[in-house]
């Protein structure tokens, strides 16, 4: 783990935190069904069976080795690329899929497009597209938390591209004058769709943009789950101890697309995706998990082909929920309907009466 | 009850909310130490302490989007933007995710926050201090928008977007914060939002105005009343959600209606009024529907007393719509 | 004259306006190598260099602001935004910057740009891939906006913009970039800004729209052709500004309006030809005015078939407006 | 100059850049005016002749002598406190003053704030008041000049509070991803209204914020004319000589109010202002001068009478001039007058020939 601190830590830390081994093994299966699911998503878009997808393959050790360093209560702010991280956080996998087929099962009621899902529940706030805005509010979420006094950090889950907006700028700034207990989790996976990292802006490293807000900015290698827990769990205990935000850049690689609305090979080369499969995070802690004895090529298989069922099983199930219902357009604009939307509600009744669903 | 001005009673209202509620959190710029460059947040800090009236870093995007937060996370804030002009660089979390949250989350997460702000001229301040930038908000769904004209209700409609359980857009008319004052009920008084109020009846024109122009709209209504039509002026008082039921009412009883705003005619707030009565009361309609606006145009310095719509203008306006049917 | 998409055609615009004019230059998200997310600047990086085609970082505050400056400076900068709603944190830049340079420079200082954005939904892009925004622009002083619906109008709207001397919100009907084709003239095509266009000839009813929505309007008007009612429908072409000549002649002509567009409804740009026709045309009025248009929600995902207006709904308005007098 | 170089410079730099002195005293003399008018202008306002106005007292020797190291043809972005700037670019005194007045001799036609002023032929553009936004524009400008192949930076200036703003990280992370010939010079005056330095951001300067950007960030002492022309004339040589933009941190105190609106005392300590008052800029010239016998007290006397007087001159002419055209109001919004314009144009000549002007 390459530190790039930018400013002296100023609370006590935990030293060398590790996660035990058998918590790893469960990582690990997480990040599989990560994996497994992602492959199979892209599928399901390509056969027209749900209208979109945001694959993340090769951020499944980032993902799940930050996610694994939380704890419960802790408050994520993801945005659309997060699927490791809802599945370590225990979202139910058929819950996950109903959203990205938009069905009646999706309790978002088919608002957003697909990988735009949240949960209150588990604590994992609804994503939006708009690149960054979820920084601010993980930062004001801590900064509520710390009002209640709920031992609790919150962390903002955002990619290289992201360190440029107007958000980025705010709420780091905000989380270092008010020494918010908040985690910037960057995922620099190289690409901003078709940008490329060093054109995205000229510093070496994202994490030394955090000297500019005073606080630390950590490097740590996203291909590696027990370095991305460790440089998170650090942060975390010094967040809590009251020392304030850390910024995190795990360096990865998007492996896929950026979307099933993208073709990469428009923009960046061959040799370039080789050389970081060769880097495959879910292969290297298999590797490990294997060298430490703790996983057999039996128990590897039984782990995808369990994996697999349970997704396959998911899917199915999803594609026989009805729809949603199309009145349900006019909830959730207000608490309650105004009589206006009373107005234009009755008006698609009427319509869905009279000449039934105009064809999608 | 208590005389105040408006500012006072905005000053108030906060007070009473912070008192009583502790999930009441301020943060803006200068509103702490300096109490607010208009003193609305006068006090506050010193009583209810710096974690709870919080002065901010210069950056509207992190103003609002750290009470966006809050809000997620439960608490009520009421951030300031220091003048409407500068609420832009907030527009996109406002648009984005203050007015979506609870709609893109299925209802999961409302986002209860107020956002207050100074809006309009009057006070020499040219472009960029003077400006109504309310259409904005009003046709974005998921917004709520409130504008007070009198002290009473400045507290009254503040408190109870307070403790609405929406997202709503507070815009004070920074031009009679001082210029106009009143009787204030004390304690947690409340004015319930979505309801106009007809602050003066009249049978022969409806005059619609919000804000600061609700008085010039009462002082043309006066001055009409000696010899010329009997004219009614309705205060929105809350502009989405709009009182529709309240405005048709007025416009079916005279049958005239002239519309008054600040802001650029051109798509302002006042296009979709006249929209619903051409829509919903056209045959009720005696004469043409006339606006008295600000002039499409960025707001001047200079010359601001000849941008903005006074009772003179009312007043002719008034009398072309008497002619014309 | 080259069959094309509109896409094509507004590559094809930019391409010739690049190619006869070197101050023309380029900016944005993804627009250069990658050709853009829609390929509407596809290949012009390649013929023109990454100097004028310039792939920038994410930020639509540092695209718009950089492109003020240039323009400025006296180039004419094209930025793009890549979906129109992603334009919100150019807001600051747009609304405080593009429209009031001349003004408050008294003149000295033009900002000539033209704003590229998609709008609109039917790509099944949810909330955030779907907006359509123009009333925000065409309510703020200082900006035009323009929404073409045809291939030949968007390549000569385009070019007319990109000459004009004033700042242009340029916004393209994605839903229709491929699935609308047709002739498009050669070289340096023109189209005047501020010219609506009657694409249909009527006299019973005017249907008023702009961009994808003008394609459903000709639809429902074909469909009531045979029995029905005959309907003249108006392509806007140019918002702001209005041709308000063309429009009130033709509610003159027909004495009822039905106006179509995806944005919500409150506050929407159907207000303001609404209130046009209340304040101009109320006495050639034979019925109500009526909107046909998003609901007032964010827009929806699984839903969209259902909130955005289609024929059979434009269909069901003229019949009642028909009916109503 | 203590230096907070973020990033090794890439381009040869002249060393030792200096002033001759000749030059020098005529700067002095510049920041004389800029004394004398601020002060006349403050009475002004109190007395209700002009309706506002921004002081830039202890700002003199940052603003003069930035300006003194620039070309005539650079680009200058203002703020709305920059008077030595403008008066530094040869702008006359009389143009200003009839901005303030917001008269028919105010080339921007009333239509501002006093201090909100600009004049093309002078490359000094006109000012907004939304914080930040003109950081952006002389990134762009600077990028259009060097496709034009024209040899001039462009400067933006802006206060410490700006630092926060959107604009000032788009600005600068473009400006470091396209090496723009750009400098942002940042007037640390200490305060953004009410809120001092330290509550703005929790960076030890804001000079190494650039670091975040791959550039040189340079603090230099504001209240030292040399020092700030020796740290721009080193910026511009870099940024002609394509070695990118730079962020010079002048670090000097706002002596008066925010603005004529502003009570300082509800926020700050006497004993803070008496520290800076002790380091008066304008003073420290003076005795530099003297000591380098380039300035005598009866010559000092005489700079600042004729200073006095000639501002007294332009007063007085400005008071007798007319006010702005009432129907210039809808000029410039845009090249044409619209139709819908041409009509309330009419509406307002209407009215002002029945009732003649509304009171103000
Ligand atoms: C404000 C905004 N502008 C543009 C976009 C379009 N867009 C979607 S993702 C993306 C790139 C994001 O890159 P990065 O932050 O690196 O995240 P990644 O997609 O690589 O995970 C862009 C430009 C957007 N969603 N939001
Ligand atoms: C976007 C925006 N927000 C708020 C304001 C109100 N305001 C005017 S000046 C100022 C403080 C600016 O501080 P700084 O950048 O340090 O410059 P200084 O005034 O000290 O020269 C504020 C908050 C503004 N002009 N623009
Ligand atoms: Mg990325
Ligand atoms: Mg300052």
């Amino acid at each position: 783990m390459a530190e790039a601190r930018a400013a002296p830590a100023e609370a006590p830390v935990a030293a060398n935190e590790e996660p035990p081994l058998s918590d790893v093994l469960s990582a690990y299966r997480t990040m599989v069904i990560a994996r497994v699911m992602d492959e199979r998503c892209l599928t399901l878009q390509r056969q027209g069976r749900i209208g979109f997808y945001v694959p993340m393959q090769g951020q499944e050790a980032a993902q799940v080795g930050c996610a694994w360093a939380l704890a419960e209560e802790d408050w994520i702010f993801p945005a659309y690329r997060e699927l490791g991280v809802a599945l370590a956080r225990g979202i139910p996998i058929p819950l996950l899929i109903n959203q990205f087929f938009g069905n009646s099962g999706d309790e978002i009621k088919g608002r957003q497009m697909p990988n735009h899902y949240g949960y209150r529940r588990f604590r994992f706030v609804t994503a939006s597209s708009p690149v960054g805005t979820q920084i601010s509010h993980a930062v004001g979420a801590a900064m509520a938390a710390r009002l209640r006094k709920d031992p609790i950090v919150t962390v903002s889950f955002f990619g290289d591209g992201t360190t440029s907006s107007n958000d980025f700028h705010a709420a780091l700034n905000f989380a270092g004058v008010f020494q918010a207990p908040s985690i910037f989790f960057c995922q620099n996976n190289q690409w901003a769709i078709s940008l490329p990292r060093e054109k995205q802006t000229r510093s070496a490293t994202l994490a030394e943009k955090a000297a500019a807000y005073g606080f630390p900015g950590v490097v740590v290698d996203g291909m590696d789950f027990r370095a991305v827990y460790r440089a998170v769990a650090e942060a975390r205990t010094r967040a809590l101890a009251g020392g304030g935000p850390t910024l995190i850049e795990a360096q990865v690689y998007r492996l896929g697309p950026h979307s099933t609305s993208d073709d990469p090979r428009r923009y960046r080369s061959d040799a370039e995706l080789a050389e970081w499969r060769d880097r495959d995070p879910v292969a290297r802690l298999k590797q490990e998990l294997h060298e430490a004895g703790a996983l057999t090529e039996e128990n590897d298989r039984a782990i995808w082909e369990a994996a697999k069922e349970e997704i396959a099983r998911a899917v199915e199930a999803a594609e026989k929920l009805p729809s949603v219902d199309p009145l349900s357009i006019f909830d959730d604009v207000y608490a309650q309907r105004t009589p206006s939307l009373e107005e234009q509600r009755a008006g698609l009744q009427r319509e869905l009466a009279a000449g039934g669903e105009p064809k999608r | 009850m208590t005389e105040l001005t408006l500012v006072q009673a905005i000053n108030r209202g906060l007070q009473q909310a912070m008192h009583d509620d502790a999930d009441v959190v301020m943060l803006g710029e200068d509103i702490g130490l300096n109490g607010g460059v208009f003193r609305a947040t006068d006090g506050l800090q010193k009583e209810f302490g710096a974690e709870r009236v919080i002065d901010t870093p210069l950056s509207e995007t992190g103003i609002v989007g750290t009470a966006v937060g809050m809000a997620l996370y439960g608490l009520k804030p009421v951030p300031e933007i220091q003048f409407q002009d500068f609420i832009y660089p907030a527009f996109d979390q406002i648009v984005s995710e203050v007015a979506k949250f609870r709609y893109r989350s299925g209802g999961q997460y409302p986002c209860h926050l107020v956002i207050r702000s100074p809006y309009g001229g009057g006070v020499k301040g040219g472009l960029y201090h003077s400006q109504s930038a309310e259409a904005y908000f009003a046709h974005t769904a998921g917004l709520k928008v409130v504008i007070p004209s009198t002290p009473a209700d400045a507290k009254g409609l503040l408190l109870s977007s307070i403790y609405d359980e929406d997202p709503v857009l507070f815009f004070e008319p920074k031009r009679i914060y001082r210029a106009v004052s009143g009787e204030v009920p004390d304690g947690d008084h409340r004015v319930p939002l979505g309801v106009a109020k007809v602050v003066r009846e009249g049978t022969d024109l409806s005059l619609f105005a919000y804000g600061a122009m609700v008085h010039p709209a009462l002082q043309a209504a006066e001055t009409l009343a000696s010899d010329g039509p009997s004219v009614e002026v309705v205060d929105l008082r809350t502009l989405s959600p709009l009182d529709e039921k309240a405005v048709l009412a007025s416009v079916e009883k005279t049958g005239r209606a002239v519309i008054v705003h600040e802001a650029p005619r051109f798509c302002g707030y006042g296009a979709e009024l006249a929209a619903l009565f051409a829509e919903k009361a056209l045959f009720s309609l005696k004469a043409p529907v006339a606006r008295v606006t600000g002039y499409d145009t960025p707001f001047p310095y200079a010359l601001e007393h000849l941008y903005l719509p006074n009772a003179a203008r009312i007043v002719a306006a008034v009398r072309t719509t008497m002619a014309a049917g």
